[in-house]
């Protein structure tokens, strides 16, 4: 005998429809508190409408938006990562004793390169560190990650002995000042490392790894996903950001300062994966989400500046636009 | 009844309670100490609070409980630290505040403290102010002023001294103060977006050199010339801000040396040998220009 | 039902590795203490170490409550100090006036949090977060950006500066207090119930048909009635009220309640523990300056930072060992 | 005589898809009333609008004469309603006596629980159900199906005037179903009324005065038990006529057509500690082996052994003639084997996924290209596995967590299908799945058996081992103690079995 399932729906097929109208409401929020901001800003804050409006607001927001892709990918399995500061300022600290160092002023190409490779590879180093106690020792993020948001800007300091490094070069500062047609530099890789990682979150089987793991460990588990590997690397991936936005803070500046880099990362980076629609129990990655909740953060930062708002009004003024951008987002998921 | 007297001894067991080390400033200073302490026969615990009022006085208790015989504090404020200089009197422990003060209504040198020593931090404001009237060379002066961290003494005063001065002068106008955190990165990013909101702006006065040299940075980044068309001033009297002097990027820069270890030595070892010491040992702050950057760099931190 | 009690003790060690891991923890670090340092002992580093870290146990008691039920709370710091404002405010007044003042000003934090969390559905991590910034904001904003300071006339630092019975600071004692009640809730009520069942399974207990918004509006409320009491420490014992103190308690606040054994996924907690937690933590403090005095190395600031982060890493490591070989046990 | 509860004309729909349009639902004071219908029709989400967890788009609902105010699960428990939902509603931290007694404490003083009282009355409901256990310890070091004993006792013990009850006997045994049905009577002969939803229609007719029939978010029928049969029960389900269904059989399996071909696994008194001592099994290509045993015996353990879920401590496999000893999921099913798990919402979907991304989550290693997922392939796959499991669903991209139960259930499978084990192991593979969904599912097992693979069968469902498996294998205490053989074997037989050994081992 057969037995047809209940007819009445279509089963199978496609309906694109749907989703992108479904997609488009998660993001509402955002894209509202954003249009909101620039309005705003166009009608008050003087000289907005600049070029140069455009390009410090790229080139200090690169920075969060890097580290809050990082961010969301360890969202995504359902942790969250506090040591992004700590790592920034221990790949900014390794940098300049690099190409300091006498072999980078004998070979300046090569210490060039080591001074951006090491570092980076340490901070990978500690998102495998971070990655490994979470996933193999199963000690909870927060917990787990604190360790070296504690002792990792110790390191940077203990390697710098505490000093300010300032330092000229020129290439390695290409990082920070550069411009790729007439566009800061770090915006440019900001952005390249978004598409990156969206393709790497839509397209690829780490990506549908990431996602399971964060949505149902256990059923991941089960279904032979590399739990360990794919926490692992999310963590390495976000160490690996915060290193480069620890390099970029340097380069601007010209110099590193291992007890201010990357100070207080860790809050904006969540917030902008927040606000972009991560959701902290893990199973979503909205990579283009974070840019724009760093985008959110960089302008209320900049209006409430610009507009000569007291450092402690423009916190209540935070704080009450990071709830209102989430509330927004929560009714509409409803 | 008046203060504890100190016996003179070869060594003394010394505490340094520190208040934090997030900055080139306060890094000198702990090691202007440890660098002293062998010729000045210390047994130095140098202890550290973090940016925590209420840590430094924990790390106060501490050193009383290990029987120090005499503390050196620079309190991280005013008022929250009284405890710690009252707690270390009650222990008979003389007590010398450094660079920074306590609240004179409670707690009074030659009664419950030996002495401060340090500089006054709303006179180094002044003498910026000063200094910029004095030397800034357009008709209206439109300034931007760059803060230490919200809330702190010396961000406080430093604003206090400047602003009473400018305030009496119609050429002269604050368009904005913002906090930059005592911090150069903080300092780039404040002076980036204050210039796109004010590009009419010529003077730049920075709490501290480090927020001066990260306004340098964003002006020269936008395209601007300070030094030419901006003229910078600080204070503090780092390397870097002496070599920005040199360069003709900064106006100016008032010292506020770091190193009290020597001093600190010095005037512990009169007390001991029980002469009077002024309830303020004033330190003489210099003040450094294009005339003597050159020759000072080389002792600068 | 005829168990002894010999078998209970067994039967709750098996049970809880997790904090007797911090027990042994403790006790090992005030042994070490004991043994390596003079004065380590003293009455004076005793009291003065219990004054300053009752602060800290208070707060780490309300984040208990907090986590148990799987949420968290970011903002226990700047409620704090937004609290030590208040209360040097009502200094004036008396203790009578400035302790309800501040444990009042904590708890309207809480009730915000709640209303974020509860009514608008916020991620408590989120809501909190904005409520550290608020609160941090609205502390420098009511006293102008600067410490207030105490009426040293008035009975207020009585709490923070003198003792009981001429032994046992005051606000240690409060502490214990506050810690008797909150043991009290947890295990005897269905409040306490209830908050554990929410850290279990927050869908579980609604079908369940338990007062889970009550619950929950409570452990946040009283969250920032524990900030609120440490603010009141704060400026009782300081002497003033600074806005600019509290940044980063709630994560040692976290890690003092995580170290004591609780998940913080929520539905397992245990007030003694997080106690020992927040001792254990602040210790490593108290021990680092003794050894500062040693003068056999100097340690600087950094270096601290880093046997801080190790030391975390070290208990870290024993409790999950410990909490493993649990698992091959049963 | 006055109905307790009218529900008229209800509809509810989720994110714009409809899941009830006008259900209707009449219960009688102190009758068992049985609700059934496919997975998806709406059963679950009628009930949860009744007792407050989701709000109606449309309808009325009266209780007890009166219009219900009911907003909340807790409001429901006040009025009366007390529920055991479908998924496990309990809190598996917290000790089995506050999973029973929470909300409802015995107080000292107003305030204080009693624990000691607690721990008593709790006992006193659990031993209602025969069952004795440690009331201390935490309720999730206990069977799932010790578990769902609890969430009943809780309900029964509530003082309700009516007890709903979501397919609670999914997870239970035979005798468990007995000892359910006496507690059943016994609210009935006190005057409750008991809302049983189920998708064993002989328990119905063991139980039930009457019947609610839903198909497709609708009511098709109320009929007086005593006065149908369980084929037009079936019918009033599908939708068809009588005859048609009454053409064939009643489970899908047909016995085994072939000789089982070749070994395709050895287990060798294999151990994983408490739970698995001893345990001895082959598996032949081309056939079914199901493994048999009261609930707790120690089946889902086995097959988590042979999965790699838990190492061995003791013992060796031999699958496809070499050493197998699996490290984790992923070694096992790239050795070719399949696991189907017995807890699906906390074991399979992943719910914010949808149900392409679920459906091959074993798969992917075998769709990367390039590290990338092969996009084409994998919507080819799960259109294909979509049509031939006749999967519910508007579109393979919707979130899984919006499917019904079987459907959900079907989506697992088919993402073990997909991966061509040549062991697929089921646990329980067809609990909680209509009657339609249910033969489709044996079908389909058979199927591939046919094919060349072999299964591992667990099922408490007598009838389903007796007929699906060629042979069984009983457990009892983590052991394997005896083997059955196809054809021949009878539910008599098999209970037999399971009951014989265990009399011995309790003489001895
Ligand atoms: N929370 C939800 N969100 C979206 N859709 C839902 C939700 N709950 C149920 N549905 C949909 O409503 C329909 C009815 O589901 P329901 O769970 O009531 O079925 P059921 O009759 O209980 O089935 P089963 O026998 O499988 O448990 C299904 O199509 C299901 O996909
Ligand atoms: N998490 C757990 N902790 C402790 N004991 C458990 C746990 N899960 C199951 N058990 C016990 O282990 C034994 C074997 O359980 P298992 O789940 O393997 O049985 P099963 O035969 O598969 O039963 P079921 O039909 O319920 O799946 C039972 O006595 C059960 O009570
Ligand atoms: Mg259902
Ligand atoms: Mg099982």
């Amino acid at each position: 005998m057969t037995m047809t399932p209940a007819t009445g729906k279509k089963a199978g097929g496609t309906m694109p429809a749907r989703g992108i109208l479904f997609r488009n409401l998660r993001h509402h929020g955002g894209i509202v508190a954003l249009i909101v901001l620039l309005v705003f800003n166009a009608l008050f804050t003087p000289n907005f409408l600049h070029l140069q409006t455009l390009f410090v607001n790229i080139s200090q927001v690169a920075t969060i938006a890097i580290v809050a892709m990082g961010m969301t990918l360890v969202i995504a399995t359902g942790g969250i990562d506090l040591s992004v500061g700590a790592v920034m300022a221990l790949a900014g600290a390794l940098a300049p004793l690099i190409f300091q160092s006498e072999f980078a002023m004998a070979y300046p190409v090569l210490g060039l390169t080591a001074a951006i490779a090491l570092p980076l590879a340490v901070a990978a180093i500690c998102g495998v560190f971070n990655g490994a106690m979470v996933s193999i020792l199963r000690v909870q993020p927060i917990i787990a990650t604190l360790i070296l948001f504690i002792s990792g800007r110790g390191i940077a300091q203990v390697l710098t002995n505490g000093n300010l490094q300032t330092f000229k070069n020129p290439a390695f500062s290409y990082l920070g000042t550069g411009k790729i047609l007439g566009l800061p530099f770090q915006g440019w890789l900001a952005l390249a490392i978004a598409v990156l990682l969206y393709w790497v979150v839509r397209r690829t089987t780490f990506g549908r790894y990431l996602l399971a793991v964060g949505g149902n460990e256990q059923a991941a588990r089960l279904s032979g996903g590399p739990v360990r590997s794919v926490k692992i690397g999310a963590y390495m991936i976000c160490a690996f950001l915060s290193g480069i936005a620890g390099l970029i803070v340097v380069a601007i500046n010209s110099a590193s300062d291992a007890a201010r880099n990357g100070n207080l990362m860790e809050l904006d980076a969540i917030a902008a994966a927040v606000v972009g629609g991560a959701l902290l129990q893990g199973g979503r990655a909205p990579i283009f989400g974070a840019i724009l909740g760093a985008i959110i953060i960089q302008l209320v930062k900049y209006t409430l500046l610009a507009n000569g708002i007291q450092d402690e009004v423009a916190l209540i003024a935070k704080a009450l636009i990071i709830v209102l951008a989430v509330y927004v987002q929560q009714t509409r998921k409803e | 009844d008046g203060l504890p007297p100190l016996e003179q001894k070869d060594t003394y067991t010394v505490g340094f309670a520190q208040m934090e080390s997030n900055n080139p400033w306060r890094i000198a200073e702990t090691k202007s100490f440890h660098d002293t302490a062998e010729s000045c026969g210390w047994n130095l615990i140098a202890t550290d609070a973090a940016g925590s009022a209420a840590k430094q006085v924990a790390d106060v208790d501490s050193m009383i409980a290990q029987g120090i015989d005499v503390l050196f504090l620079p309190p991280r404020e005013e008022k929250p630290l009284i405890p710690a200089v009252m707690k270390a009197r009650a222990a008979g422990i003389p007590t010398f505040l450094i660079d920074r003060s306590v609240d004179p209504a409670v707690a009074k040198p030659g009664e419950h403290f030996v002495s401060f020593l340090g500089s006054d931090f709303i006179d180094q404001g002044r003498r910026v102010a000063e200094w910029t009237l004095e030397n800034f060379e357009g008709e209206q002066g439109i300034i931007v002023e760059l803060e230490g961290t919200t809330g702190s003494s010396p961000a406080n005063d430093r604003r206090k001294g400047f602003d009473d001065v400018m305030a009496q002068h119609d050429n002269m106008t604050i368009v904005a103060s913002q906090t930059g955190d005592f911090a150069r990165d903080m300092g780039r990013q404040v002076m980036e977006t204050l210039l796109q909101a004010h590009p009419d702006v010529n003077i730049v006065y920075a709490h501290n050199d480090e927020m001066a040299i990260g306004a340098i940075q964003a002006l020269e980044l936008a395209g601007r010339k300070p030094g030419e068309d901006v003229l910078v001033v600080s204070i503090d009297g780092t390397r870097d801000a002496l070599q920005a002097i040199i360069d003709g990027k900064m106006g100016v820069t008032v010292e506020s040396s770091p190193f009290f270890g020597p001093l600190a030595c010095e005037v512990m070892n009169k007390y001991a040998a029980g002469e009077t010491i002024e309830p303020w040992v004033q330190v003489q702050d210099r003040i450094f220009t294009v005339d003597n950057a050159a020759e000072n760099i080389d002792a600068a931190y | 039902m005829l168990d002894t009690d010999a078998l209970d003790l067994r039967k709750y060690l098996a049970g809880n590795t997790q904090t007797t891991a911090v027990w042994l923890a403790l006790i090992l670090l005030i042994l070490f203490g004991l043994l390596r340092y003079d004065n380590f002992g003293g009455a004076y580093n005793i009291a003065s170490f219990l004054n300053y870290n009752a602060m800290f146990i208070v707060i780490s008691l309300g984040m208990c409550f907090v986590i148990m039920t799987g949420g968290i709370d970011l903002s226990v710091g700047s409620v704090a100090a937004f609290t030590s404002v208040v209360a040097a405010y009502l200094s004036p007044y008396g203790l009578d006036v400035a302790a309800p003042g501040a444990i009042l000003a904590g708890a309207a934090f809480g009730a915000v949090n709640a209303l974020f969390i509860i009514a608008m559905r916020i991620p408590p991590f989120i809501a909190t977060l904005a409520t550290m910034l608020g609160a941090k904001g609205g502390a420098l904003v009511i006293s102008g950006a600067e410490t207030i300071g105490v009426d040293w006339g008035s009975n207020f630092t009585k709490l923070g500066m003198e003792k009981a019975f001429g032994t046992i600071p005051w606000a240690i004692l409060i502490v214990a207090i506050v810690a008797v009640l909150l043991w009290i809730v947890l295990e005897k009520t269905s409040l306490g119930r209830t908050v554990l069942a929410i850290g279990g399974g927050e869908d579980a207990s609604i079908l369940m048909g338990l007062k889970v918004n009550r619950a929950k509006a409570f452990v946040y409320i009283l969250s920032g009635a524990c900030a609120g009491m440490a603010g009141l420490f704060l400026a009782s014992g300081f002497g003033a009220g600074q806005p600019l103190e509290g940044i980063g308690w709630e994560l040692s606040a976290i890690a003092s309640v995580v170290v004591g054994g609780t998940l913080l996924t929520g539905g397992l907690g245990s007030v003694p523990a997080t106690i020992a937690g927040a001792l254990l933590l602040g210790l490593v403090f108290n021990i680092l300056n003794f050894e500062n005095g040693r003068g056999t190395i100097s340690l600087s600031a950094y270096w601290q930072m880093v046997i801080r982060g190790g030391f975390l890493f070290v208990v870290i490591l024993f409790q999950t060992r410990v909490s493993s070989q649990d698992q091959k046990v049963s | 005589m006055q109905p307790l509860v009218s529900m008229q004309g209800i509809e509810k729909s989720f994110s714009g898809v409809p899941a009830l349009r006008a259900a209707d639902l009449e219960l009688a004071p102190g009758e068992v009333h049985g609700l059934i219908g496919q997975n998806g029709a709406g059963k679950s989400t009628l009930i949860k609008i009744l007792t407050g967890v989701y709000r109606r788009d449309a309808g009325t609902v009266r209780f007890d004469g009166q219009d219900s105010t009911v907003s909340s699960p807790r409001e429901a428990q006040v009025a009366g309603i007390a529920t055991i939902y479908q998924e496990l509603n309990l809190v598996p931290l917290r000790s089995v006596t506050e999973n029973v007694m929470m909300g409802y404490e015995p107080k000292r003083l107003g305030v204080l629980v009693d624990w000691n009282e607690a721990h008593r009355r709790t006992r006193e409901i659990l031993s209602r159900f025969g069952i004795d256990i440690d009331v201390r310890a935490r309720l999730g070091s206990y069977s799932t199906a010790i578990q769902q004993l609890v969430a009943i006792a809780r309900a029964v013990s509530l003082d309700a005037r009516l007890v709903i009850m979501d397919e609670p006997t999914s997870s239970l045994d035979a005798n468990e179903v007995k000892t359910l049905f006496g507690v059943v009577k016994s609210l009935k002969a006190a005057g409750v009324c008991v809302l049983y939803v189920s998708h064993f229609l002989d328990e119905l007719f063991a139980v039930c005065d009457r019947v609610t029939t839903m198909r497709d978010g609708q009511t098709v029928g109320v009929r007086n038990i005593a006065e149908t049969s369980k084929l037009e029960l079936i019918a009033d389900m599908l939708g068809r006529n009588v005859e048609d269904i009454q053409a064939a059989g009643m489970t899908e399996f047909g016995g085994g057509t072939k000789e089982p071909g070749e070994i395709l696994l050895t287990a060798n008194d294999i151990s994983t500690g408490n739970r698995l001592r001893k345990f001895d099994l082959n598996v032949h290509r081309g056939e079914i082996v199901g493994l048999g045993g009261l609930l707790g015996s120690g089946r889902t353990e086995a097959a988590r052994a042979l999965f790699g879920v838990d190492p061995l401590t003791k013992g060796r496999v031999t699958f496809k003639g070499a050493g197998s000893e699996p490290e984790n999921p992923a070694a096992a099913i790239a050795e070719g084997i399949g696991f189907l798990t017995e807890d699906r919402k906390s074991e399979g979907i992943i719910p914010d996924m949808s149900v392409r991304e679920n459906l091959t989550l074993a798969l992917l290693p075998k769709l990367t290209r390039n590290a990338q997922i092969d996009r084409k392939r994998e919507q080819e796959l799960v259109a294909h596995y979509i049509k031939s499991l006749g999967i519910k669903t508007s579109d393979m991209d919707q979130p899984i967590r919006e499917l019904s139960g079987g459907n959900q259930q079907k989506v697992l499978l088919a993402r073990w299908l997909a991966t061509q084990p040549d062991l697929l192991i089921l646990d329980e593979p067809t609990r909680g799945v209509d009657v339609g969904a249910k033969l489709e599912i044996q079908s389909i097992i058979r199927d591939y058996v046919d094919q060349g693979f072999g299964v591992v069968l667990i099922s408490s469902e007598f009838e389903e081992l007796v007929e699906g498996a060629d042979r069984i294998v009983v457990l009892q205490d983590g052991c394997s103690v005896s083997e059955l053989q196809n054809p021949g074997i009878t539910e008599n037989a098999l209970v037999k079995a399971i009951a014989h050994h265990h009399d011995q081992e309790v003489s001895a």
